[in-house]
Parts: C-alpha cells; sequence; structure tokens
C-alpha cells in the first residue's frame, strides 16, 4: 500500500535530514535568530535541503497521522475523505514553509 | 405447532469431526443445497483434530531399508520398484487386529476407499510429511505389517481436521457452533429430526430434517485415565439408545499403551513406530516376554496388557508403581525434534520430563471406542441383526459401530474410517435426498418435553455434585471395568452404575442461568455417561471370552465357538439393557479366523 | 490493555509520533513568521527560547531520537528475518536513546542554566 | 506448616454474566495446588466444586483444540498447557481474565464472531490448479517445512485478541488469518497466490500491522505471525512475478522432485 511505503521511505530520507537538521539547528550557537539563520541559509543548497526536508518531514508526519487516525474502526471507513485532508493540508504547510524558506533573504 | 415452530434443514450432521465434516462436506458437493451441521464445540475443536500419529493406507510411498529388520530404517521406494504393501495385506493386518470380530466386507471397503481418501485429502491442501521425492511420508505403526501410517508430522488429525472443515465451508455448509444435541426424534423406525440447545442463549429448538447423522465421536470419559477430550462424553451413543436404536459391541474399548503417567494424555504410537522402548523398573524391554516378533510395536491392547502386567506385578515405576518408561532417548534429538516434536512438547509441558534427555512415565489410557451405532457399509444406522434401516438416520466416525475395527482398532485405522465412511455416508444422504426424501412429521412437543427435563434438573435442589457422581463412575468402571475384567469386577460395576444412575437423580446443578450454561451441559453429559456405562459393563459381563481389548481373566481364551458374534444392545421395557447377538461377515475362503499372535 | 515490550514500543512510537506532528506543525508557524519580517520573526523566537522552552526542548529531543531509533528497529524488521530479537532490539533502543538523550540534553542543559542566570 | 508439594493457593477469576451484571467483576476461589497441576485443572476443580457458574471453554486439554485460550496473570495463552506451579511461584497467585478486546459471553468465554470472519475471509481452503494427478501432488520436505509456521495454527485466537490493533479496529483481517493466509500464498499447491496476497495487501490487511510483536508473545504454539506477514508484505510487491513463478512450480507438481 502506498502510505506504508511512503512512510517507510520519508522515514529513511528522515534520518538523514533530521540529524542534519538537529545538529545544524538546535547545537551551538543554541540561541538562534534571524541573522544566524540567514548566514546559512544565503547559500542555495541549504535552501534545497530544507526545503526536501520539509517535503519528507510533512509527508511522514501525514501519512503517520493519517495511519493513527484510521487505526480507529470509527474513522476506518471515512479513509478516502481523511486521505484527502491529507493532501490539502501538505499542500498548504509545503507552500507555507517553502514561502518561509524563501523568507530568509538578507534585507534589501 | 411445534413442526411449523422448528427450524428446518435437508441435512442435519450432529459433529464436526472429520465424519460430520465429510458428510457434510460431500453431500453439499453432490448438490444438497442445504446441509447443515450442529456441533457441540467450535467444529475445528473436535477431538479429531488431537490425532497424531497418522491415517493408514497403503501408498506405497517407503519400504524397510533391506536387511536392517521389522525395526530398522525406512527409504522411499524408488521409482518402478516393487511395491511392499497392498490393500490386501492392509486388510488381513486389520482383520487380524480386530481379533476376527470386525466384519471383512466393511474393512475391505476401508483399506481400498483408503488410497482414494488420502490423495483427496492431499489434493485438498492437507500439508503432509514427505519423502525426499515429494511423496507423502509413511511410518510404521502397531499392527501394520508394512509402513502405512501416513503423517504430517505428528500433528496428522490436526491438518486433516482443517483441511476438511475448509472444505466444508468452502461448499457452502452451514455450521452451527455451540449447539448441543440432547435428543434425536425417531417414530415408527424413521428419524424427523434432533432437539438441541443453542449454548450460547440456554434457548432450547426443534431442529427438523429429511437425514439426520450422528458424528459425535467416542465415549472414553467414561474412564479415569483417558486420552480423550473433556468433550468425547459418548452423547451420540447415549442419545441414540434413549431413542430406540441399538448399540454394539459397547464392551470394547481400546486402552492406548502410552498415556502420560496421571494426566492419560497421549504420547502418539508414532513414538513406538519411530523406535521408543517401553522399559520397566528393572530398565527390561518387558515386550520381548510378550511379543518378541514385534516387540513395542504389537498392537494395543496386548501392549497395555502387557503393561499392566508388569505393573501389577510390582516392577512399575514412580511412587506409586503405576507407571512404565517409555524410552526416547536413543533415537536422539534430532529426529525427535523433527519426527515427535509436539509428543516432545506435551512431556515437558505436563510431566515436565524432555524426552530428549530421560525416559518418560506413562501409563495404559482409554483411548478408543470400537463400539458404537450399527450401521451398514454406507452409514445408514440399522435397528436389528437383521439390518432392518432406521430410515434416514446415519451414522459414522468413533460413534459408529460398522465395524471395521471389531474387538480392537488398529493405530491410523480410525481417522481413516471416520474419513471413509464419513465420505460414503456423503454420498449415501446425498441420494437419500435427492431420490425425494421427506419430511416427516413430529409428534407432540419434544423441544417442549427437553425444556421440561433441563428445567427439572435446574430446580432439582439435590445435594450431590455432579462431578462427584462422575469420578465414582470412573472409578469403577477402571477399576472394574477396565484393561482386566472378570465376572466378579463386572458384577460389582454394574452394581455401582446403577446406583450412581439413582444416586444422579439427586443431583445438583450449581449454575441456573441460561447463557452459556456449560454446567448443565457436564450434567446431561454425566447422564449419558451412567446411560451407556450400563451397556458397557453388561456386555461385557455376558461375553465370556477374551477377545481383542476385551480380556477376562476368567476366560482367558478366545472362544469363536459361542462368541464370534456381534453384541446388540437395546433399551428395553424396563430401561435396562436387553442383548441380542448379530453374526459377524467374514469371507471363510480368504481370512478365516487363526489365532492371533505377534 | 495487553502489556508487553511489544505494546510500549508501539505506545511510546504512537505517542513520540503525534507529539512531534503537534510541534512539527507549532513549528513551521513560528518560523513562518518571518514572512512578516526579520523583527517580528526575532520577537517571536525570542519568546520560544526562554528556559521553559528550552527544557520543552529536551523533550523533543527525547521524543525524535527515541522515535527515530523504533523506527530504524522496525525497518530493520521488515528487511531482516530477525524477531526473534524483538525483546533484546527493544531494550537495545532503549539504552542508545538514553545515552544520545543525555548527550544531546546536557549541553542545552547547561545553556538554559546560563541564560537563566 | 503447608509442605511443598500441598498448599492452599488463591484463584482470582474475573465474572461476568451480561445478564445479570452490570459489569465485570473478579472473584477469588482457594484451591490445593497438586504436583503437575495446571490452570485448567484449577478452573476445572473450582467449577466443579465450589461454584458451578464459572464457565470457560476447554476441551482437549493438551492444547491442541485451541479452546481454553484466556488470559493468565495478564498473558494470553492456554490454560491447559500453564502449569499452575509456574504461575503461583513467579506472581504469588493466579489472576485469570477472559481474552482481551473480545466481547465477553459470560466470565471467560468470549465471543470470537470477528476473528472467524477474518478466518473466512482469507479462504482458507486451497484453490488447486486445474489438473489434479492420480496420486499425490509431488511436495517436496523442504516446501512442507515452510509451511510448518503456519499448519499448526490451532486457531485459539490468543494471537489475535493480545493485538492492540485489533484492539482499536476490528476491520483488520488479524495476525491468525493472515498467518493461514501466506500458508496458502506459500503452499506450491495453490493456484492463486497473486489473488490472496491482493485481497491481504488492503489497508485493513498486512498493512496495519505495526509490528507489536504480541502475536508471537502469546502464540502457545510457538508460530511467528509477524514474520509471515513481513513475508506477506514483501510478496506482495511483486505478486504478478510471484504469481508466474508459482505457475512454473505448478507444471512440474506431478513429477518428482529431485
Ligand atoms: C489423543 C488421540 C490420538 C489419536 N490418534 C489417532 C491416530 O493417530 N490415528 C488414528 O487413526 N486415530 C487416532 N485417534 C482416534 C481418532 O482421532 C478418532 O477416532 C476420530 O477422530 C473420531 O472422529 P469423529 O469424527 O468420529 O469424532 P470427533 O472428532 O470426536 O468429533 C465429534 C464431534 O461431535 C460433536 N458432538 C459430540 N457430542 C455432541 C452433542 N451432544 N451435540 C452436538 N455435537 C456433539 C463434537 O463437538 C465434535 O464436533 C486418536 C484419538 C485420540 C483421543
Ligand atoms: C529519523 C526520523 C524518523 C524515523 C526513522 C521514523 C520512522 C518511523 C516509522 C518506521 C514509522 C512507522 C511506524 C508504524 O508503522 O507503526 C513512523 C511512524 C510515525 N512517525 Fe516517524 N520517524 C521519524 C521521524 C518522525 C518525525 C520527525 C515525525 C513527526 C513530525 C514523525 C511522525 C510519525 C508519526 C505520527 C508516525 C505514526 C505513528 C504510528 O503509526 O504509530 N516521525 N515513523
Ligand atoms: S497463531 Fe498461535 S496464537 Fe494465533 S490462533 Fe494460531 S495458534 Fe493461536
Ligand atoms: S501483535 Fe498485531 S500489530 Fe502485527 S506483529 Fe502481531 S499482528
Ligand atoms: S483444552 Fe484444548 S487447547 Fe486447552
Amino acid at each position: 500500500m502506498r502510505v506504508f511505503q511512503m512512510q517507510r521511505i520519508s522515514a529513511i530520507a528522515l534520518l538523514i535530514f533530521l540529524t542534519i537538521h538537529m545538529i545544524v539547528v538546535h547545537y551551538p550557537p543554541f540561541h538562534i535568530n534571524f541573522d544566524n539563520i540567514l548566514v546559512r541559509l544565503q547559500n542555495p543548497v541549504w535552501k534545497a535541503i530544507d526545503i526536501a526536508f520539509l517535503f519528507f518531514v510533512l509527508i511522514h508526519a501525514l501519512t503517520g497521522a493519517y495511519v493513527v487516525i484510521t487505526d480507529f474502526e470509527r474513522a476506518f471507513d471515512y479513509r478516502k475523505a481523511l486521505a484527502w485532508i491529507a493532501v490539502v493540508i501538505g499542500v498548504v504547510a509545503f507552500i507555507y514553509g517553502s514561502m518561509t524558506v524563501w523568507a530568509f533573504q538578507p534585507p534589501a | 405447532m411445534t413442526n411449523s415452530d422448528a427450524i428446518t434443514h435437508d441435512v442435519i450432521i450432529v459433529g464436526a469431526g472429520l465424519a460430520g465434516s465429510w458428510a457434510a462436506m460431500i453431500a453439499a458437493e453432490q448438490g444438497v443445497r442445504d446441509v447443515a451441521v450442529l456441533s457441540k464445540l467450535h467444529p475445528l475443536r473436535s477431538h479429531s483434530g488431537a490425532a497424531q500419529g497418522g491415517i493408514a493406507a497403503a501408498l506405497n510411498n517407503v519400504r524397510p531399508v533391506a536387511g536392517t529388520g521389522p525395526r530398522g530404517p525406512l527409504e522411499q521406494i524408488p521409482e518402478g520398484e516393487e511395491p511392499v504393501d497392498s490393500p490386501e495385506l492392509h486388510m488381513f493386518d486389520t482383520i487380524k487386529g480386530s481379533d476376527w470380530l470386525g466384519d471383512q466386507d466393511a474393512i475391505e471397503i476401508l483399506v481400498n476407499d483408503a488410497i482414494d481418501v488420502i490423495y483427496q485429502y492431499e489434493h485438498m491442501g492437507c500439508v503432509f510429511s514427505r519423502t525426499p521425492d515429494g511423496r507423502i511420508a509413511q511410518r510404521r505403526f502397531g499392527g501394520h505389517s508394512a509402513p502405512r501410517a501416513n503423517f504430517a508430522a505428528d500433528w496428522t488429525g490436526h491438518v486433516l481436521l482443517h483441511t476438511i472443515h475448509e472444505q466444508a465451508l468452502k461448499h457452502g455448509v452451514k455450521f452451527y457452533s455451540e449447539w448441543y444435541v440432547m435428543d434425536v426424534i425417531i417414530e415408527d423406525n424413521i428419524v424427523r429430526g434432533v432437539v438441541a440447545i443453542n449454548i450460547l442463549t440456554g434457548e432450547v429448538h426443534l431442529l427438523r430434517a429429511k437425514a439426520v447423522m450422528f458424528a459425535t465421536g467416542g465415549y472414553g470419559r467414561a474412564f479415569k485415565i483417558t486420552s480423550n477430550a473433556f468433550a468425547n462424553t459418548g452423547d451420540g451413543v447415549a442419545i441414540a439408545y434413549d431413542a430406540g436404536a441399538p448399540l454394539m459391541d459397547m464392551e470394547f474399548v481400546q486402552f492406548h499403551p502410552t498415556g502420560l503417567y496421571r494426566h492419560g494424555i497421549l504420547m502418539s504410537e508414532a513414538c513406538r513406530g519411530e523406535g521408543g522402548y517401553l522399559l520397566n523398573k528393572d530398565g527390561e524391554r518387558f515386550m520381548e516376554k510378550y511379543a518378541p516378533d514385534k516387540m513395542e510395536l504389537a498392537p494395543r491392547d496386548l501392549v497395555s496388557r502387557s503393561e499392566q502386567r508388569e505393573i501389577d506385578e510390582g516392577r512399575g515405576v514412580m511412587e506409586d508403581g503405576q507407571a512404565i518408561w517409555l524410552d526416547l532417548r536413543h533415537l536422539g534429538r534430532e529426529k525427535i525434534m523433527e519426527r515427535l516434536p509436539q509428543v516432545r512438547e506435551l512431556a515437558i509441558d505436563f510431566a515436565g520430563v524432555d524426552p530428549i534427555e530421560e525416559p518418560v512415565p506413562i501409563q495404559p489410557t482409554a483411548h478408543y471406542s470400537m463400539g458404537g451405532i450399527p450401521t451398514d457399509n454406507n452409514g445408514q444406522v440399522i435397528a436389528d441383526a437383521q439390518g432392518t434401516p432406521i430410515v434416514g438416520f446415519y451414522a459414522a466416525g468413533e460413534v459408529a459401530c460398522v465395524s471395521v475395527h471389531g474387538a480392537n482398532r488398529l493405530g491410523t485405522n480410525s481417522l481413516l474410517e471416520a474419513s471413509v465412511f464419513g465420505r460414503r455416508a456423503g454420498y449415501a444422504i446425498a441420494e437419500f435426498i435427492k431420490n425425494g426424501a421427506k419430511l416427516h412429521p413430529v409428534t407432540g412437543d419434544p423441544a417442549e418435553r427437553n425444556r421440561r427435563m433441563i428445567q427439572e434438573m435446574l430446580d432439582n435442589p439435590g445435594k450431590e455434585l455432579v462431578e462427584d457422581i462422575a469420578q465414582e463412575l470412573k472409578a469403577t468402571m477402571t477399576a472394574n471395568c477396565g484393561i482386566f475384567r472378570d465376572d466378579e469386577k463386572l458384577k460389582r460395576a454394574l452394581k455401582d452404575v446403577r446406583e450412581l444412575q439413582e444416586r444422579f437423580k439427586h443431583a445438583r446443578v450449581m449454575d441456573k442461568s441460561r447463557r452459556f450454561n456449560t454446567d448443565l451441559l457436564a450434567a446431561l453429559e454425566t447422564k449419558h455417561l451412567l446411560t451407556f456405562s450400563e451397556v458397557i459393563v453388561t456386555g461385557a459381563l455376558n461375553r465370556t471370552e477374551s477377545r481383542g481389548a476385551h480380556a477376562r481373566t476368567d476366560y482367558p481364551k478366545r472362544d469363536d465357538e459361542n462368541w464370534l458374534k456381534h453384541t446388540l444392545a437395546r433399551k428395553g421395557e424396563d430401561g435396562r439393557p436387553e442383548l441380542s447377538y448379530k453374526d459377524v461377515t467374514i469371507f471363510w475362503d480368504r481370512f478365516p479366523p487363526q489365532e492371533r499372535k505377534y | 490493555m495487553y502489556k508487553t515490550t511489544g505494546f510500549i514500543s508501539f505506545f511510546l512510537r504512537r505517542l513520540t509520533g503525534v507529539a512531534l506532528v503537534i510541534y512539527l506543525f507549532l513549528h513551521i508557524l513560528v518560523i513562518g513568521s518571518v514572512n512578516a519580517g526579520p523583527e517580528a520573526f526575532n520577537a517571536r523566537l525570542n519568546a520560544v527560547q526562554t528556559p521553559i522552552f528550552k527544557l520543552a526542548e529536551i523533550a523533543l529531543l527525547a521524543a525524535v531520537v527515541y522515535h527515530a531509533l523504533d523506527g530504524i528497529r522496525l525497518l530493520i524488521v521488515h528487511y531482516f528475518d530477525v524477531t526473534e530479537y524483538r525483546k533484546s532490539m527493544f531494550y537495545a533502543v532503549i539504552v542508545v536513546a538514553t545515552i544520545l538523550v543525555i548527550a544531546g540534553g546536557v549541553p542545552i542543559f547547561l545553556f538554559m542554566l546560563e541564560t537563566a542566570s | 506448616m503447608a509442605n511443598n508439594n500441598r498448599r492452599t493457593v488463591t484463584v482470582r477469576i474475573q465474572r461476568f454474566n451480561p445478564d445479570a451484571d452490570a459489569k465485570p467483576h473478579m472473584q477469588e476461589y482457594q484451591v490445593e495446588l497438586v504436583q503437575g497441576m495446571t490452570v485448567l485443572d484449577a478452573l476445572h476443580e473450582i467449577k466443579t466444586h465450589q461454584d458451578g457458574g464459572v464457565t470457560f471453554r476447554r476441551s482437549c486439554r493438551h492444547a491442541i483444540c485451541g479452546s481454553c485460550a484466556m488470559n493468565i496473570n495478564g498473558r494470553n495463552t492456554l490454560a491447559c498447557k500453564t502449569p499452575l506451579k509456574n504461575e503461583i511461584d513467579k506472581h504469588g497467585r493466579v489472576t485469570i481474565r477472559p481474552l482481551p478486546y473480545l466481547p465477553i459471553i459470560k466470565d471467560l468465554v468470549v465471543d470470537r464472531t470477528t476473528f472467524w470472519e477474518e478466518y473466512l475471509r482469507v479462504k482458507p481452503w486451497l484453490i488447486p490448479p486445474d489438473d489434479i494427478p492420480e496420486k499425490e501432488f509431488r511436495m517436496s520436505p523442504e516446501e512442507v517445512h515452510a509451511l510448518n509456521n503456519a499448519e499448526t495454527c490451532i486457531m485459539c485466537g490468543a494471537c489475535y485478541s493480545s493485538c492492540a490493533v485489533i484492539g482499536l479496529n476490528k476491520k483488520y483481517i488479524g495476525p491468525h488469518a493472515l498467518l493461514k493466509a501466506f500458508m496458502r500464498v506459500l503452499d506450491p499447491r495453490d493456484a492463486a497466490p497473486a489473488e490472496r496476497l491482493a485481497e491481504v495487501s488492503g489497508a485493513d490487511g498486512v498493512y496495519r500491522c505495526h509490528t507489536i510483536f504480541n502475536c508471537i508473545d502469546a502464540c502457545p504454539k510457538g508460530l511467528n505471525p509477524t514474520q509471515a506477514i513481513e513475508t506477506l508484505r514483501k510478496l506482495a510487491q511483486k505478486r504478478q512475478k510471484y504469481e508466474q513463478a508459482r505457475r512454473e512450480r505448478q507444471k512440474h507438481l506431478n513429477e518428482p522432485i529431485p
């Protein structure tokens, strides 16, 4: 089933991205603000990495949430609708998140 | 009134073991649309599933390695080489095993149909163990002169039962799971239906049908030490007997030589088939004395008697000296793990002994009921020695007595019997229905009658516990109507049984509720035990000879002059069994009676 | 309820998974404030970098680490025949997760103490 | 002094008769612990001598019929193969409950309706190929061996009712039925593996299993439904190819294994 595969593949991708993310973002200097993020995100490769990370984490999170919800017998019959809701949330969050990454531009 | 309230089916089969499921499957396959099976257990819980060792048929897949003797290793027969086995040989072994009390026409059918039935099982998905070239594997079994026990490790009955149940489902058979049949309606020698309790609700229903078949299994529960399941209370024989049908050869009860000490749980004969030894307290293989040729693989009645003799003469093991060692250690870990894995687990779970390391304490255990409801070769129940049919009433499997086992059954022949005669009954029933069988009316209100009977049992404030009565019955049956019998013991047993029947009138059912009342069922089952035990003892008392499993110390010889005949018992006016006798079918030119020596 | 190591691992995996999803969306919203300009962003970020939030971050770390390791365990089970080692694998996950969380948590904790004082 | 072979022990049993009780309650009984006694023996002693109302299923008493699966000291297992002494030694007493997650019919008797429905749904019977040989289909000992993990399943339900997914959602096929499907899919005689794989690889099939492993821990026959499910998942990925291979194999079903 696709959901299952998507979840495994994104999990493997996350293993890489999340490790990077945790190390670069949450460790020294610990305190972050616009400026020190900007330093990194001026490099387009970093922008790409962050957007890919966003992509996979959304897939993983939404398939995960979908699985958790459809595990309940009551929700099981509404799988179709739930899947569409997940897709919509995913697309919106992806666009919004990408805009965010994009927004780290040196102040004009 | 009641006739229209009743549930109706074309065919009602009581019991969902191998015999019942085969009949149901075949009838459905033959185009009978409305086949219902009632079972007090879920079908897959039937006792057929407990069978371990194998199912006989002369397939000729393996042979003993030349020059290694009767206990040596086996090998597959290379393509195109001489067979070592034949239905004829199987037939002879069975007749000899039966101590010439088996009906030879029925045995001939059994051994010939055997081959076809095994292949049919295989084609239906049964997972048999295999030879290296992919044929069904075979092993030796007691009393069989060739390796013809086809097996699936040591869970043969389990895979057969699951296979046939699946097929019955596939053919659309309707199962009433956990319905307890308590009465069969026979009027004017025509069967009309059954009365059953839906265990879940406690409701009593009348179920009418054009044909009724009993496949309710054996009656080993009348004994204290038994390999049989709790469910093997011989309901079928007792119900049929109460309804006026006769019972045949009830005195023949097989004791298996290797029941786990105290539990009675079976250590399959495959243990000996694979080469296990029986040892007494002094470490002797005592079978040398009793059956120098076949040793441990002599037939069951003989081995059990030999064990009992060792025990009685003070050469038993364990604190109370009531056991014998079953020694498998020399087979080695690998063989035990591959061929006898379940047996090993049983020994570990129930006796705390690992057969790879230690010998297992065992004792004879009541195992198989040769007697039962007499039928012709198509499962049609007969009412008397002349073979008058009870129209529409069929029986097969352990509850029936065709008789292929006569005075003693050979291991692996009973799964075969249940399959072969279950299948034949299926065809016969389909025939019967297609030839325009009618639904016959029922007089009165049998459901109400049974409801009232149950209510009386529930309302009885009696002071006796059902279990105490049952235990006393089992104790006396084991002590006085067990492996060795004599006039004095049997008279004592008869007196005890009758007293217990009286006492049962004051038995108290503790659970008064309707829903899933297994306490009530236990009481009904005990009533059944009391009913047919009287028949067993009466038959045994009258049969003043020793034959097969019926061993009388006061009449130690077989007596063909007077006793080469089946016992028929029918419930008399006074409620006591009335005995008559029926001839044994013997092909005098082919298999005349001989002395039975191993 | 049927409690075994299997059940506990499943429960924790699910708990951490759901917690992480909730966190993820909050996270996206917080970081998203940059769309309103660097000032808004810095203000929002300052608000979520108080000591309390740093403590929460350790919890987050624990959740991620456990969830990821357990995820790896499952991936291993999918592709290799190792169900026999199911219990020891679970204990290994717990041990490794604990070590990682301590290793990762201490610097954050020290930093928290620093900012708090 | 109580000597070690004979002592009185406490057995707690969950009682519930939906016709009479608002909710389940625990009841304590004392039984004398005899050497070699199983939990089923203890239940029997209680039922026949102390309280006939205590209700449970049983038949074979040697772990082959699957009737007596119940929850003993928190673990699903067969009462007939659980030595009473072991439980007492480990936990000090025995607490017996019905199989979890299933509707209670009475006391320890549960309603296995959904369990059997799923069993039926995977078509437990063999779907044979078109040509049936005169004698047996040839199957190698290895092919038979591969089925061992499923063929001894006694359909007791211990696995099913230990699985947390079943606790949430009875539409899940469940470990027992998936194990049965596995057995048929692997059987060289079965002619429809692709169809079977399609049936079990829906949202309620193998992908609903979250690899919780309770089924393995619970199975009294030592079977491994999890591994069977993993195998089915893999085969489902390439079911057309697998079906192809099966057709090839079936051309030789009538020939000796080399
Ligand atoms: C431990 C053991 C091992 C054995 N091993 C072998 C072996 O290796 N080889 C061999 O050939 N034979 C063996 N046998 C014998 C063989 O298993 C049985 O003879 C055979 O299975 C009987 O099958 P059956 O269909 O007649 O009855 P069973 O399988 O006993 O089925 C009886 C059915 O009747 C139902 N029933 C009973 N009473 C009622 C009622 N009142 N109302 C509704 N339903 C009812 C039960 O629910 C059950 O479904 C063994 C027997 C035992 C005890
Ligand atoms: C390295 C990182 C990660 C790995 C290896 C990983 C792995 C996995 C795996 C294998 C599953 C499947 C569990 C199952 O089928 O039962 C899973 C489920 C899930 N994951 Fe992750 N994951 C990771 C990170 C994340 C993150 C960052 C989130 C949240 C945003 C997340 C949320 C979820 C959720 C909600 C589930 C469903 C929970 C469940 O089914 O029990 N995971 N994860
Ligand atoms: S797999 Fe094991 S636990 Fe599950 S039903 Fe079969 S025997 Fe019982
Ligand atoms: S317990 Fe349930 S979730 Fe899967 S591994 Fe077993 S079926
Ligand atoms: S009584 Fe048959 S499995 Fe326990």
